[in-house]
């Protein structure tokens, strides 16, 4: 067939530039690229990719033109005068390609068990243990050394191992930042760890996650981000965390973090912990992070009335009395102890609300708490909003249900806002 | 079943039936299989009592004896086993049918009514066992919703009692037949099907108690 | 050695093929192999085109970043029903469309060995594929995905109706594959004519065969995987039920011990066609057939020690993923041996490129494709960065889309003649072709960047800036090609079926036995039992062959003039697939259907077993 | 069908013929019970030792007593050991896959790991 091969010609080489433009591209354009490993693990991985495409290439190049000329070698003329040979096989033509893949997979095969034991085993001593547990459909971080909760957010030194406990509170989930290294399901009633040590020599950056088993409703909308920062700014964003959420107080003047971090941070860095403000927040906001923003788009039928004014202290006062004691906890907020949903603590020091589905900024956080369903589709935290129409329930939120108005949530948002 | 092949010209001179009847046995294979995996993943992994091997204690601070009952269950057991044997030996008089009888144990053992009652009566008895076991779990405090022990004991053991029921269903309408008209030679296939049926899930049984009830 | 032995004869088509018992109630109550295979096959066009409008508006949605088509409930049914439509409802059943039609005229046989049982089989699936379909017009559908782990679909976290929908029918659907593969397997071992010994099977015949033991061995689980969840869901059992201990991994074991035969049983079939179609337009038998043979087999097997691949990312433990990750490896290699034996068939051929062929060409180059990203996942390190992405879309589609849906279109082209005694306009036919193939890979390849740049599979809406948004819109503008190729597809099929050119019982000179017959055959396909002395019959068998060619190509014969016995038609097996989708129904919509259900299906299906298969000897 | 033997001189050429099935009868088949039956005893009787319940040879010797009870009836009862070879080749190689995945089962659950690997 002509048109077949000429095909052919145009795609083989159109698919080599696509290739080539995936691999190279920058965090820029390809944000979330499997090809610019940060870790050991990602490096391990990417090592396995390079052999198992260049196998692939070789296996593909090799049966595709065959295949090609083939078909142009032994197409019917019309001229033939005789039937063709009747062949009906050749033992050792089928023993050497019996042979040949299986060479080719043996050199796929002995890296990959290697790689295999060398990534599964037990971590080093003095990693640093974060706890993960999954829930529909955001994620809970636990620090057990550092007796930090947060949420959606993880800070991580680089340089240092990390790995990860994962648990999951209801259906199965999995942990995925792909430029950091593979994925690990989140299984109830089984724990996974996975672990991997970001470079050491990276710049301070921050990385999307995502959940990568279908887990319900949004699964598609269950994100996170890694911020990969020095161990100073590590160190420092510890020593907020670990505050409990004064909220109108002033902040200590000395870090005291409650138990000295086994590896991090180097003595040398001493000097620059100093300089840095305590509760360090990544500076996320930067062009080149701009795919960390989320962009999700806000229902048309949703709207906040403009030019209120918050009060913090009034925003307690509601907050401490409506539903979301009920569901969410506040270090320093004595009622507020629910275990629902995420860990409200220092709220103020997060990027993005729901599972990185919205930038943390007053208007979004107010839409959200007024109506979080038309938000997120299915998310279990109730639409608040007074007469607000709760897509779950199918009905308006009235007053007797817990509306707020939306000065009460203006007030909420500028007391969530305040607990950096 | 029909016969739609009886009579018609067959590649391996085998009656279709019996082979469907294989390949039916083949895949069940697969689906006992299934069960009783799911049963001993499950061992020990119930969160609450009664537990199969083990003393328990309740909520309510009251210890209990292990669960199965060995000596019950072997007597069922037994029983189940010898079927087996009343099967093969109404299979085979089925298939004498024709040949003379001279002796009283001659026509003992040509008897296939004889024998097809008996292999029924023995799986009704196994059965009737079987009732007796889940009513006294039940007693003891142990449903299929009690915990995973449960969930996945009356599955595996319930799946087997449903074969047993279906056979004995099949063997009373052998008899049926043979009362009606007598069971020949002719029939010997249609009698042999069912006897196939039956070993297996005698077999089926034989791993059952071994793995189920005798191994802690 | 003759070389056709069909005595050449005005080409015209067969009228006493179907019209035995015509109209509405001779299609209900038929049980003739041929019949039921054409059933299958329109019932499995239509399921195949509503799993692709499925997939266009998944396409739709996902054509740009944050699209709002449908809501993510919609979408999560989306995916859900398209993956399970294709899989259960077009390409298993577009199969047994080529076993049921295929298989006894292949092997020589008049019928299957349990016409009736046949019959069943059919409308189980019919009524089980309505009973899942139709709950996605009331926005109830299954919505667990199509592997549906637990404990996503318990009834805790998935409280509605939408996964009892999916059980039940999935159940449904399993009983007549089961109940299809007892009788060909029973067909092919032992209503194989004079002479047809295993290896001068036809190599469609083979894999189907291979097929067969795998749907009675991977069915059974999945029915068990099954009955717990129904359990769990109407009885409150606590198989999957985690606050109780259950382990959430039981369910995906059971699933993919299930699961990965499947994809071995959605693609030998077509593999078997192909090995039918490039004989035939290179004039040469297949190279290397006793191999052939042979790697389906060990494909068959191995195919059930490799279900943990679809898991690396479960954490097994280093053995447990070395062990799978190396026996999923070996898979390629008999895999491999067929693709270069096909090769080699055509090497020295003389090959003609009809709309067959191409199709057929198209299934090795796309396959290869799918295998080797097959490949790159087998090595769980690697597949960790792929599982769950589009990556692995993207393999999917090239092994079921390039692999499967390529093959059947290639079947298709080649035995449309044999089943209506017309063939299919052959320019359409290449305008397809080439509209599939560009469609095809301008959907589906893009997907392999996607994947490794990040993309999860499964939601139902991304996030701009990611990275995805180009390749998304090509695969978006692959799709609605894909969809103008369905639609030519379609109407050259309805066309051709009516005013197609006649065929004659063998236009493509091909060398196997239903080629001896006239097109459409006769109810009774063989006037005499032929007897075979070779793998093509009507390229290199003895004068024997040719004798019985002779006297099989003859038409315009009833049964009746040539005494032979046909069974009876029979409405009964309709009856009791109807009663056993109601009894399972009830447990959705009232109790009392149950025990209706229930008793309408033992009754008829005693009344089945009492009545006789077909008229007593004379 | 009355006509197909037109070519009756071409019988098949890969299967055996139907051949007559010689099963045994009631002398060996009682045989076969009472073994059954002695082993069942000895089953149960072990399952009340205490000292071979607990040693290590407690599980292997009741699934060895188990697997020659099932050889038993298949082969006999079943008829497997006289007839045709297709029927043995219908239901081992099924049972060979059904048992593969048992035990792979129960490996991957670490149910057998403290006798097959190390535990992870
Ligand atoms: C028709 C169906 C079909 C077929 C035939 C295959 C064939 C193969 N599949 Fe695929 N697979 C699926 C359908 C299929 N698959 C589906 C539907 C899923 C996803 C399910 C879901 O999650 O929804 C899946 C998922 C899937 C996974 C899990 C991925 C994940 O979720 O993480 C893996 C992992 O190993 C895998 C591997 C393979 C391999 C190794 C083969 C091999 O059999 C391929 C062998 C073929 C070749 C390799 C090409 C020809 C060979 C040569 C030319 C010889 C030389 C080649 C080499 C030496 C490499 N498949
Ligand atoms: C044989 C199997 C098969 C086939 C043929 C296809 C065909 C297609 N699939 Fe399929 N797909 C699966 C099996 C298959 N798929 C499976 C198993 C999954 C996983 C599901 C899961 O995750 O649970 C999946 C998932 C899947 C996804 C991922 C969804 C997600 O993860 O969120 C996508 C996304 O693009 C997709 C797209 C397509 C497209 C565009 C086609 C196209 O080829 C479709 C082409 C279009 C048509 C064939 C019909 C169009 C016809 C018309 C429009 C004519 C209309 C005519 C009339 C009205 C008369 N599929
Ligand atoms: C029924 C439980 C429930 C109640 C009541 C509730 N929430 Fe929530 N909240 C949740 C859950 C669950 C989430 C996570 C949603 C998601 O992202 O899917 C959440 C998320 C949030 C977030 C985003 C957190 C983050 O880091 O992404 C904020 C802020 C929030 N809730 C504030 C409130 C406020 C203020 C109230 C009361 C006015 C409230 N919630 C009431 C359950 C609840
Ligand atoms: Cu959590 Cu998907
Ligand atoms: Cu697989």
């Amino acid at each position: 067939m002509k048109g077949n091969s000429r095909l052919r010609q145009i795609l083989t080489p159109g698919l080599i530039i696509m290739l080539a433009l995936a691999f190279t591209a920058g965090a820029q354009t390809y944000p979330n690229s499997t090809f610019q490993p940060h870790s050991e693990l990602g490096r391990s991985i990417d090592f396995l990719w390079n052999r198992l495409f260049l196998l692939a290439t070789i296996v593909f190049v090799l049966v595709e033109g065959a295949l090609i000329y083939v078909i142009f070698r032994y197409r019917h003329t019309g001229k033939e005068t005789e039937k063709p040979p009747q062949t009906h096989g050749h033992a050792v033509l089928e023993v050497i390609w019996t042979l040949i893949p299986a060479l080719i997979l043996l050199f796929i095969a002995v890296p990959t068990v290697r790689i295999i034991f060398q990534t599964q085993a037990k971590v080093a001593a003095g990693a640093l243990e974060i706890d993960v547990i999954g829930h529909q459909w955001w994620w809970e971080f636990r620090y057990p050394e550092y007796n930090i909760t947060t949420a959606n957010e993880i800070y991580i030194p680089v340089g240092r191992t990390v790995n990860f406990k994962l648990n999951s509170n209801d259906v199965n989930h999995s942990f995925w930042t792909p430029e950091l290294g593979g994925k690990r399901d989140l299984i109830p009633n089984h724990t996974n760890y996975i672990w991997f040590t970001p470079d050491s020599t990276m710049k301070s950056s921050v990385w999307n996650g995502f959940c990568t088993e279908y887990c319900g409703t949004s699964h598609g909308k269950m994100r996170f981000r890694v911020f990969t920062v020095q161990p100073a700014e590590f160190a420092s964003w510890v020593a907020g965390q670990q505050r409990p959420a004064t909220f109108g107080a002033t902040a200590p003047a000395v870090p005291a973090p409650a138990s000295a971090p086994t590896v991090a941070p180097p003595p040398s860095n001493g000097a620059q912990l100093a300089s840095l403000p305590v509760g360090y927040t990544f500076p996320h906001n930067q062009p080149e992070f701009a795919y960390a923003k989320p962009n999700t788009p806000i229902p048309a039928d949703l709207n906040f009335t403009k030019g209120l004014t918050g009060s913090a202290a009034r925003g307690m006062q509601v907050y401490s009395s409506a539903a979301c004691i009920g569901c969410h906890a506040i270090n320093g907020n004595p009622s507020s102890v629910g275990v629902v949903g995420p860990n409200l603590t220092h709220f103020g020091s997060r990027s993005t609300i729901a599972a990185g589905n919205f930038p943390n900024t007053p208007a979004y956080l107010a839409l959200w708490i007024k109506n979080a369903r038309k938000m997120k589709p299915g998310v279990i935290m109730p639409t608040l909003g007074l007469n607000e129409y709760d897509p779950q329930l199918k009905k308006p939120v009235e007053k007797a249900m817990g509306g707020l108005d939306d000065q009460q949530i203006a007030d909420i948002v500028a007391y969530l806002s305040s607990l950096k | 079943m029909s016969a739609p092949t009886a009579g018609h010209y067959t590649a391996t001179g085998l009656d279709s039936r019996k082979i469907a009847i294989w390949a039916f046995i083949g895949s069940e294979c697969m689906l006992f299989v299934s069960l009783i995996s799911t049963y001993l993943i499950y061992k020990g992994r119930s969160v609450v009592g009664p537990y199969p091997h083990e003393v328990w204690v309740s909520p309510s601070g009251e210890h209990f004896k292990p669960i199965l009952n060995i000596p019950v269950t072997s007597a069922s057991t037994f029983v189940l086993l010898m079927s087996s044997l009343f099967m093969v030996l109404a299979l085979a008089a089925v298939q004498n049918k024709d040949l003379p009888k001279r002796t009283r144990g001659d026509r003992i053992l040509g008897s296939s009514k004889l024998w097809l009652w008996a292999t029924a009566a023995a799986g009704t008895t196994f059965l009737g066992f079987q009732a007796f076991e889940f009513t006294s779990f039940v007693h003891e405090g142990l449903t299929i919703r009690t915990n995973l022990f449960g969930s996945s004991f009356f599955t595996l053991t319930g799946f087997h009692g449903a074969h047993v029921t279906a056979g004995v269903i099949w063997l009373l309408t052998l008899l049926a037949i043979d009362y009606r008209r007598g069971l020949g030679p002719k029939d010997a296939l249609n009698v042999d099907i069912a006897a196939l049926y039956w070993h297996f899930v005698d077999v089926v049984w034989i791993a059952i108690f071994t793995l189920v009830y005798l191994i802690k | 050695m003759a070389t056709t032995a069909v005595p050449a004869h005005a080409a015209h088509i067969n009228e006493h093929a179907f019209d035995e018992q015509s109209g509405i109630w001779g299609w209900l109550t038929t049980v003739d192999h041929k019949r039921i295979g054409v059933l299958y096959l329109f019932t499995a066009l239509a399921f195949f085109i509503i799993g692709g409008l499925e997939a266009e508006i998944i396409r739709l949605q996902l054509q740009g970043p944050n699209g709002h088509i449908v809501s993510a409930e919609l979408y999560n049914q989306l995916f859900t029903m398209h993956g399970t439509t294709m899989i259960f409802l077009a390409v298993m059943p577009l199969s047994a469309a080529f076993f049921n039609f295929l298989i006894p005229l292949q092997i020589g046989a008049r019928d299957v060995a349990f016409p009736r049982l046949n019959a069943f089989s059919y409308w189980v699936y019919v009524f089980g594929g309505i009973f899942i379909t139709l709950p996605i017009l009331f926005n109830v559908a299954p919505n667990g995905g199509w592997f549906g782990y637990a404990p996503l679909t318990t009834k805790l976290f998935a409280p509605g109706l939408n996964i009892d929908f999916w059980v039940i029918g999935l159940q449904i659907l399993g009983v007549s594959s089961l109940a299809a593969a007892f009788n060909f397997i029973t067909t092919i071992i032992n209503l194989r004519a004079p002479g047809m010994s295993l290896m001068r099977m036809p190599m469609f015949t083979w894999m189907s065969f291979i097929v067969q033991f795998m749907l009675i061995l991977a069915f059974p689980v999945i029915t068990i995987a099954l009955v717990f969840l129904l359990l769990d869901r109407f009885f409150g059992t606590q198989f999957y039920e985690t606050a109780a201990g259950a382990d959430p991994l039981l369910w995906q074991h059971l699933f993919w011990i299930f699961g990965h035969p499947e994809v071995y049983i959605l693609i030998l079939p077509a593999f078997g066609l192909v090995s039918e179609v490039l004989p035939t337009f290179s004039r040469k038998p297949l190279f290397g057939y006793p191999v052939m043979v042979y790697s389906g087999m060990l494909i068959g097997v191995l195919g059930f020690g490799v279900w943990a691949h679809h898991m690396f990312a479960v954490g097994l433990g280093p053995i447990g993923d070395s062990v799978f990750s190396l026996v999923t490896m070996l898979i390629a290699i008999p895999t491999g041996v067929k693709i270069f034996n096909w090769i080699a068939t055509m090497v020295q051929g003389q090959l003609r490129f009809t709309t067959s062929m191409m199709f057929g060409i198209g299934l090795i180059a796309l396959f290869t494709i799918g295998g080797i990203s097959g490949v790159m996942h087998s090595s769980p390190p690697a597949d960790l960065q792929q599982t769950d992405t589009y990556f692995i879309v993207a393999h999917i589609h090239y092994v079921l889309f390039g692999g499967s849906i390529m093959g059947i279109f290639a079947g298709i082209y080649l035995y449309f003649p044999k089943i209506t005694g017309r063939l299919m306009d052959e320019k359409l036919g290449k305008i397809h072709f080439w509209i599939n193939f560009v469609g095809m890979n301008l959907t589906f390849f893009p997907m392999h960047f996607s994947g490794m740049l990040g993309m999860p599979r499964r939601i139902y809406t991304y996030d701009s800036g990611q990275g995805w948004d180009t390749f998304n819109l090509m695969s978006s503008i692959g799709a609605y090609i894909l969809a103008v190729a369905t639609l030519i597809f379609a109407y050259n099929f309805l066309k051709s079926r009516k005013r197609g050119e006649i065929a004659g019982s063998n236009p493509w000179g091909a060398g196997t036995l239903e080629w001896t017959i006239p097109s459409p055959p006769p109810e009774y396909n063989f006037a005499v039992l032929p007897t075979v002395t070779s793998r093509y019959p009507l390229w290199e068998g003895d004068e024997r062959d040719a004798e019985s060619a002779r006297i099989n190509s003859q038409e315009g014969k009833t049964a009746e003039d040539l005494h032979i016995v046909m069974p009876y038609n029979t409405i009964k097996p309709a009856i009791v697939a109807g009663g056993l989708v109601i009894m399972f129904s009830g447990l959705i919509f009232a109790k009392a259907l149950i025990f209706l259900g229930a008793a309408l299906m033992v009754t008829s299906l005693y009344s089945w077993l009492l009545s006789p298969l077909e008229p007593e000897h004379h | 069908m009355d006509n197909h033997t037109a070519h009756s001189d071409s019988a098949p050429l890969d299967v055996a013929h139907a051949e007559e099935t010689h099963h045994p009868g009631w002398s060996v088949y009682w045989k076969v019970a009472l073994i059954l039956g002695l082993i069942t005893v000895a089953e149960v009787w072990g399952y009340y030792v205490p000292s071979f319940v607990a040693s290590r040879a407690f599980v292997p010797s009741l699934l060895a007593m188990s697997a020659v009870k099932f050889a038993i009836v298949v082969s006999f009862y079943m008829h497997l050991r006289y007839d045709h070879k297709l029927f043995r080749a219908l239901f081992t190689g099924p049972l060979f896959i059904a048992a593969s995945t048992l035990i792979a089962l129960l490996f991957l659950f670490g149910q057998l790991v403290a006798r097959f690997g190390p535990a992870r």
